[in-house]
């Protein structure tokens, strides 16, 4: 918590993710050190409610005063509006998933249709012969779930790049090779997302692979796996990078797991509001993207990502 | 011989309400000492601080010559005071049993031994002449029933001082009489009985000694041989009361009421038919459980009848909500006052008000408080109805002056018929006595009036006709010449005439 | 009413507070942004107060906030309905939920509590399935439609600030529920219900009648309300629109003086009520208070509130009446 | 009880038709998870039972799930206590939770509804504020406790089928239950005063300290159930852990018989009425039925047990009303 009044000579930012998870736990470190090093002052919110917490959320910095905000939007298309209130009264950037239509300085971080085009190529790798993949997620409806499954199935049914489809969530893909099953939801539900895992392995014995696209999706399907024991016969890959899914990799019972760098979101945005604050526009490229790649993380290299996770974490 | 209790200048003050102003009172050993008083005198208030239910403010209490502090209910069962209370309040999911030796159940370590429960209690059951079994659960007993429950449950104490609040206010003669015989064994065992009824018969037929309460204060006392009735009403309200109503009998109008082969949800193979005119007062008599509730119940829609005819003035009515009897010109004052009557956290205005709402609303839809303040006014006038303003909230008003209340509500209403259950149950002399002669303006204005009771006394004293009921059966008819109470009890418990020789 | 004094004088003491603490607390967009958000939960709040007068409760707000969101998404996004006819639907909708549940309360005499509790899991389950999980949003079609949301109006008087459009919605539903509750007939006969629903009916008051339409009004209010979140965010996530917002509207109804019990409330101390948690929860986030502690400074001051209801309301010797005359 | 024969009809059927639908229904794997959740919240309904039973309510259960299980992690993870002295702590938290709601509720005379309303904020805040809303997870160390919450005991007789340890947890608690209701005279006058608090306390029974000890058996409840939660998912998360379970512990309650009028209910139609909550969900999944309908399913069944249930109170009311046989 930051005390107000005093401190005010330094210029405060705010980041705002669109759930409450993890991911936005190491994102807010990001942001944080960012500020220390950068000297502005970080307000980091997260709703629980999505888009309608958002709404509020970003009005309420609005009133408090902040010189500038980063923004994840939960449902871009619909909040055309509230981005435009942002965008007139401070200086708005979008991160993690963006908003090209709305009035946004710059985007920082990577699709998540992409992300989701590098997990259907693992899971590709982890079952090389074909074989049925069953989703979960926290909530199915929010974009970036919508976008990294999206584009999973794409990659997974070879639809050319560039094609995007809209398959609906609980509905069975059939490909050449891989089926989709579907999507178990849980609401951010813990003990109901193990559940789900559980049924979907008593339903499907015979199911290739599982996939989170929450972070706290992986931990749990390997956990089920784990007391199922059918390590081995059921591949696992997931977003992010918690520590139970590291350590899952590690082990090797987990294929590999998509990372998209939450820290860096955090402090790319932080970074460049902060020279935007002081004037500074040259932070802005003229693509208006700031990339912060996604990339795979498997049982090669996850030590080293490991040291380096905790070294910024710390 | 010392006394067994003796408690010396109490004081108990409620907001608002002084219940006892420097009381004191002694019983001897086996002594049966009746406490008298008009409503909110202050004999509740006084036994449940014997009992321990509250404390006094000031005030010392000896019992057996020891000072006590009677802190609880368990204090007060310790020494051996149990107290029979006023208000039934029964557990109705635990069976007769299990209320009888509630608190006080026989254990074996923490487990309870229900046989042994069940036996004890069955006997006490058996030894009050309650015909029904210890296992019954308490919510299919009748309000008598569970009457005799409360009864049990004092007496499983084995108390020495036996404490009785209006224990024969729901029971019928009968009922009556088998607690007065085991009232009489008890005091050869030796107890010490305090016994609070309005109904001054009983009083003098089983008090050694009367003390009477007046607003709060002792009102002075009757050794056995002064007491009369007469006199005890001059300790209760301070004046005599006139006579009883003029015996002349009014020339019946023509018919209003006609209720032809109605049947009950309660007695659904029995059928209930009869007649009442214009100016009439007809009393509705019978032991507990014998239907009367029930008729007036159905007539008015409470709990619609399952089959029959019943015409008012002239109007078919099967009322299946009492919005339609309203309409046809029925009202009914209900048996339990303060759960149906009344609604005792509003104002006397508003719950007089609150049956001419429609009628008198501006535009058919908005509330006129003009017109409620001067019906209340009126009727407040009219029916002297004790309040210190109309927004005197209708809970702190003595049992009569509700009764009144409920009444007002009514009258405003001008019913054709008047169904009243038990109208003067737990009410004073005093106010008793104003309540009849309330029914019997309205009926000399032309008004039809049914009242179910369980009191013999005020049937004969105030019925142009009397109807007996028996296990949902009209059992008979007696015209105001051939009521006694001897015929009633006959008709009432369904044997004949040959039967009693 | 002495009820709502405390009540008041908190949500001013908490206002001058804030202001202090941060002087945007009024400037115009604050203002206009807190007093929209009131309106908004407001509106649940009163229709919450009618069942909650009767004794009831109802726990299906927040799903159907939800449910009539997402059908107003789906019929005009999906299935390219007109306007005025998916307002007609979901309102209707909505009151028809309401009939069901006075219905079911009334005639099986099922309990509040059990048939609001299934109607939370059914119209939530109902709305997702409806959707298949997705989001739902209005885009930039529907902007002539959300200034019912989220308009502001100029008046001359008011200097920079302007009237958001909800808070005259609120005024008018306000003021309708207040003369209702308060001047009719109805009103009246509600309160009798709410006190004694036996005795109401010994009066010859159809309370069954009544029961069914303040749940009726309840499901209506927060359809009515369910329609204004939805345009206002633009966006309905049916997993999640209105989680818990039946909490906050019974929660505002207790702080404005409702008894659960029944037979006990207005409508002006439900909007207070209202008014104070969001304001709560406005400065807890423009003084930079933690957020997370929100929910506990809610509770909190709920909580508050209503020991000090009591322990008024036991001096002024009100409950000793009630204990002095049981009934039943 | 013959109450609890409706119910238990349902739940074969539904066993049998799920069994038929997909045979995996009665693999091990598929038996044990689901015994292992049916313990898990059962143990959470016969919590609150005893509150039910009284005729309150508990709407904080699934915050102190939430509190308990944040707690939990955090001393044994952040804190680095040792595992004796954190459970011991968090169960001892959770008896102080249920201690103060009772005292709130029989000293200050608060209504229930009111008092754990306010508990689901607070400690919801409270285990948000603790962790700054972050995860927390036991990872790997603390395999040893968590075989309380996933444990299988190998039985010889039992085939294939190994015996959850949540099982052999819950059946201990809920014998306990069982006995402390049905066979003491405690249990007895819990009863009692469900239905009539005056009469118990005119019997000299002390209400108060009854209505106390049956609060601070369900925050227990809950606080174990925490615990188990926390473990058999390995990770917490403040805001979700537990949400609305208080919910899923009050359905089975009602499915089993309990009435929030109170003073009627049991211990084993509460793990019935969870075991039925849990088979649908369960049967919802491995059929294949959309998971958006498990709410619109669960929610019916719930209405529907209530309706059959009232219907047959009725219909054995009308009877016994028939075969009276007035006494006079
Ligand atoms: N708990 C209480 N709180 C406030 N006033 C009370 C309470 N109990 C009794 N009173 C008041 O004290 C007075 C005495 O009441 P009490 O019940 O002792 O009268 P009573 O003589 O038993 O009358 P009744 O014949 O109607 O039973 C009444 O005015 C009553 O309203
Ligand atoms: N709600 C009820 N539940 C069960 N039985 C009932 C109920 N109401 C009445 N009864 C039964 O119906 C019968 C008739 O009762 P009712 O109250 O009509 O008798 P009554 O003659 O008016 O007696 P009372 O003198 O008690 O008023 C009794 O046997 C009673 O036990
Ligand atoms: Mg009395
Ligand atoms: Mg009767």
């Amino acid at each position: 918590p930051s005390s107000d009044g005093g401190s005010g000579k330094k210029p405060r930012v705010a980041y705002i993710g669109n759930a409450i998870a993890p991911f936005w736990t190491i994102a807010e470190k990001g942001a944080r050190k960012a500020g220390a090093e950068y000297g502005v002052e970080v307000e980091v919110r997260m709703p629980q409610d999505g888009a309608t917490d958002q709404k509020r959320m970003v009005e309420e910095l609005l009133t408090r005063g902040v010189s500038g905000i980063a923004f994840s939007p939960a449902d871009p298309k619909n909040q055309l509006d509230l981005m435009k209130t942002m965008a007139k009264q401070t200086h708005l950037i979008t991160q993690d998933s963006d908003a090209p239509e709305s009035p946004r300085l710059c985007f920082v971080g990577m699709d998540n249709y992409q992300a989701g085009r590098l997990c259907g190529k693992l899971i590709k790798e982890a079952m090389p012969d074909g074989g049925s993949v069953m989703f979960f997620v926290g909530r199915a409806g929010q974009l970036n779930a919508k976008e990294r499954r999206q584009g999973c199935v794409d990659e997974l049914l070879g639809r050319p790049e560039g094609e995007r489809h809209d398959d609906p969530p609980d509905a069975e893909v059939k490909g050449e090779k891989y089926t989709v099953l579907g999507t178990r939801t849980d609401e951010v539900d813990f003990a109901k997302a193990k559940s789900n895992v559980q049924d979907t392995i008593t339903r499907h014995p015979e199911i290739g692979c599982l996939v989170g696209l929450f972070s706290y999706n992986t931990p749990k399907i390997y956990e089920a796996v784990k007391e199922a024991g059918k390590f081995g016969k059921v591949k696992i890959v997931g977003f992010d990078e918690e520590d139970d899914t590291l350590r899952g990799i590690q082990e090797g019972n987990i294929y590999a797991t998509v990372v998209q760098n939450p820290y860096q979101y955090g402090h790319e945005s932080v970074r460049i509001l902060a020279a935007l604050a002081k004037g500074d526009k040259s932070v802005i490229p003229a693509s208006k993207f700031v990339e912060v790649p996604a990339k795979a993380v498997k049982k090669g290299d996850v030590d080293a990502f490991w040291a380096e996770l905790k070294k910024l974490v710390q | 011989m010392s006394d067994l209790l003796s408690a010396q200048n109490l004081f108990k003050q409620f907001p608002g309400v002084r219940a006892l102003d420097n009381v004191s009172l002694t019983v001897a050993h086996q002594e049966l000492v009746a406490v008298i008083g008009e409503n909110g005198a202050g004999k509740s208030t006084l036994m449940k601080i014997l009992a321990g239910l509250q404390s006094p403010d000031r005030g010392q209490i000896h019992f057996e010559g020891q000072a006590v502090v009677l802190s609880g209910v368990q204090a007060a069962q310790s020494l051996g005071i149990a107290l029979i209370h006023q208000e039934l309040v029964l557990a109705d999911n635990l069976d007769a049993a299990g209320n009888i030796f509630l608190g006080r159940e026989p254990r074996r370590g923490i487990f309870i031994q229900r046989e042994v429960m069940r036996e004890k209690a069955q006997r006490l059951l058996d030894q009050l002449g309650a015909g029904f079994a210890a296992t019954t659960p308490v919510s299919e007993l009748s309000l008598g029933q569970r009457q005799m429950v409360e009864i049990a449950k004092a007496l499983s104490l084995d108390a020495k001082l036996l404490i009785m609040d209006e224990p024969t206010s729901s029971l019928s003669m009968r009922e009556t009489e088998n607690l007065f015989r085991v009232i009489a064994g008890l005091r050869k065992a030796g107890l010490s009985i305090l016994y609070i009824s309005h109904r001054l018969g009983e009083v003098k037929h089983l008090a050694d000694r009367v003390v009477a309460l007046r607003d709060g204060r002792n009102a002075g006392g009757l050794s056995r041989e002064e007491i009369t009735h007469d006199a005890m009403v001059r300790l209760m309200v301070g004046r005599d009361l006139s006579g009883a109503r003029p015996v002349e009998a009014r020339p019946p109008g023509e018919v209003v009421l006609e209720v032809k082969s109605l049947r009950t949800q309660a007695f659904p193979a029995h059928e209930v038919s009869f007649q009442i005119c214009r100016g009439e007062m007809v009393g509705l008599a019978g032991l507990v459980g014998a239907g009367r509730t029930e008729v007036l119940r159905a007539l008015f829609g409470v709990e619609p009848p399952l089959a029959g005819e019943v015409q008012v003035a002239g109007k078919a009515l099967l009322a299946r909500h009492p919005e339609e009897a309203l309409a046809a010109g029925l009202a009914l004052v209900p048996e339990d006052r303060k759960a149906l009557g009344v609604f005792l956290e509003e104002s006397v205005q508003w719950n007089v008000a609150l049956t001419t709402l429609k009628r008198d609303a501006k535009g058919g839809v908005l509330v006129n408080e003009k017109a409620g303040a001067a019906l209340t006014e009126e009727l407040g006038r009219q029916l002297r109805i004790k309040a210190a303003s109309p927004d005197t909230l209708v809970g702190t008003l003595s049992g009569g002056n509700q009764q009144k209340v409920v009444l007002g509500k009514w009258l405003a209403l001008a019913p054709k018929v008047l169904l009243l259950d038990e109208p003067t149950r737990g009410i004073d002399v005093g106010a008793k006595a104003e309540i009849y002669q309330l029914m019997e303006k309205l009926a000399a204005e032309g008004m039809a009036v049914l009242f179910a009771s369980s009191e013999l006394e005020e049937v004969l004293a105030i019925s142009d006709r009397v109807l007996v009921m028996h296990e949902g059966r009209l059992s008979g008819e007696l015209s105001r010449a051939e009521a006694t109470e001897e015929r009633i009890m006959e008709l009432a418990t369904g044997l004949s005439r040959s039967d009693l020789g | 009413m002495k009820k709502n004094l405390g009540i008041s004088l908190l949500l001013l003491l908490v206002c001058v507070a804030t202001a202090l603490g941060n002087p945007n607390f009024l400037i115009p967009y604050n203002a206009e942004n807190l007093l929209n958000w009131v309106s908004l939960y407001a509106i649940i709040g009163v229709g919450v107060s009618f069942v909650i007068i009767t004794g009831g409760i109802d726990l299906s707000i927040g799903s159907v906030v939800g449910l009539v969101g997402t059908m107003l998404a789906w019929l005009l996004t999906k299935k390219g309905w007109s306007v005025p006819a998916a307002l007609l639907v979901t309102v209707i909708l909505s009151a028809v939920i309401g009939l069901v549940h006075g219905l079911l309360i009334t005639k099986v005499r099922l309990q509040p509590f059990v048939v609001t509790l299934c109607g939370l899991l059914i119209y939530r389950g109902v709305a997702r399935w409806l959707v298949h999980d997705g989001t739902l949003g209005f885009g930039t079609a529907y902007d002539g439609l959300r200034w019912f949301s989220n308009g502001r109006i100029d008046l001359p008087f008011l200097g920079d600030y302007r009237l958001p459009v909800p808070l005259v919605i609120l005024t008018v539903l306000a003021g309708l529920a207040a003369v209702f509750l308060n001047k009719t007939v109805w009103g009246r006969h509600l309160f009798a219900l709410g006190r004694s629903e036996e005795a109401a009916r010994y009066s010859g008051i159809r309370t069954d009648r009544l029961v069914i339409v303040s749940y009726v009004l309840c499901s209506t209010f927060a359809g009515i309300g369910g329609i204004l979140f939805a345009l206002d965010v633009n966006t309905v996530q049916p997993a999640s629109q209105g989680n818990f917002y039946e909490l906050y509207a019974i929660a505002a109804a207790v702080l404005g003086g409702c008894s659960l019990r029944g037979g006990e409330g207005g409508i002006l101390g439900v909007i207070i009520g209202t008014a104070l948690i969001r304001i709560l929860i406005n400065s807890i986030n423009i003084l930079g208070i933690a957020t997370q502690l929100e929910f506990v400074i809610l509770g909190v001051v709920i909580l508050l509130s209503a020991i000090t209801d009591e322990v008024i309301r036991r001096n002024r010797g009100r409950r000793q009446l009630k204990t002095a005359t049981p009934t039943g």
